[in-house]
């Protein structure tokens, strides 16, 4: 499976890169988040602490259970502080 | 159009009056408006602020908490302007204009948005001084905020 | 000036923005407007709204009110304006802004200063239609709402 | 004791007049009210039901039952119907 993955704010200043094209066979975000951190440390310092991290499956707010079947798009950033 | 999603200053003034003057058309009595102003630091001056956001997710997101806001209360009008890029300290950030035939009504639909923008849409906030740069903390009260339209 | 009682028209764009600008510079992040303008009737269109005022104690009676604001609230700003005379349909009736380091304190003390001018500020409202004139009456949900701040 | 008094609103419009100068030994805001009640039947319509009917001393709200020893100005007047 091909997912377009994005990266906001601080998520984005660690992984060093705003967006890029990954090869997965994750189940889930969070089976996507633990693959990427055993990829390398920049990853593992941008999810050292999932608790401030927020995630988007197709620019819809989800969670990390959710399943990537048929997603397209994932982001993952900091919680928001728009207004 | 109801939402404004730029990196252009805007003048509140002038979009406060142009959306009145619409919305007392469409029967409205009653006009609130919210406008986030960029707040100096009080320990070093801001150089800047800068609001990364998320393409196509920012306007689906504002354009989902207008519709529910639509749905939720008696409006006459709902509007939503948010910036995003290099702002200086006195800048408006934001705003948000309601408009209902009764206040309470316009009251609460303008809170009801402000408390979704801050948590829900996707905008992050970053002050720069000649100290350096830090992302702004998302606040504990503002996602408890959100309980209460729960 | 923050309490303005005139019989001129006023434009809220051009006072919000110069309210917005004084409480930039006194450390305001969040503004909050109202504006009441006049609703045309459904039955019978409005020629005109007139509304009398009691000159001397209406200037006490919205500084006592918007005192009471800035004692509860940290504000930068509190401004109110109120119109009397004649006015016709579309015009603004009055507004209020209100400054504030954070969005809670400028909604509460907008919402407040609301709650007191519909009922404890002394205007009365009379509209006139070709079938006749008639004094709005006051509404029983308007003096309930002064509960919450009790 | 010589009293101010005002009428603003459909008070004013019943009585007539939106000011006079009254002379009373009224003691409180009911007393002046009842006074006044005898005197003409305008006054009587105005003060017909005064659920409807609000007073301020010296352009403060008050209460009918309020005494008016120091008072100059006395104010009728319906609900208020600002903002």
């Amino acid at each position: 499976m091909q997912l377009e993955v994005l990266y906001f704010a601080w998520v984005r200043e660690r992984i060093g890169v705003p967006r890029e094209t990954v090869q997965t066979e994750a189940r889930t975000v969070a089976d996507l988040v633990a693959e990427l951190t055993t990829r390398e440390e920049r990853y593992a310092a941008a999810f050292a602490d999932l608790s401030t991290v927020r995630v988007a499956l197709d620019q819809t707010l989800s969670g990390f259970e959710a399943e990537l079947a048929g997603v397209r798009e994932v982001a993952f950033f900091p919680p928001m502080t728009g207004g | 159009m109801d939402v404004l999603i730029q990196s252009e200053v805007f003048d509140a003034g002038a979009e406060l009056n142009r959306f009145s003057q619409r919305a007392a058309n469409n029967g409205a009595g009653a006009v609130v408006s919210f406008t986030g102003l960029v707040r100096d630091l009080a320990d070093s001056p801001l150089s800047r602020m800068e609001i990364e956001h998320y393409p196509g997710m920012t306007e689906r997101a504002i354009e989902a908490i207008r519709a529910e806001a639509v749905t939720r209360w008696s409006l006459s009008g709902a509007l939503v302007i948010h910036r995003h890029g290099q702002l200086a300290a006195g800048d408006p950030i934001m705003m948000v204009a309601t408009a209902a035939p009764h206040r309470v009504d316009a009251f609460a639909a303008a809170e009801f948005l402000m408390d979704y923008l801050k948590s829900r849409a996707p905008f992050w906030k970053k002050e720069v001084t000649a100290q350096g740069a830090s992302w702004v903390d998302s606040k504990a009260e503002d996602e408890a905020a959100l309980d209460r339209w729960a």
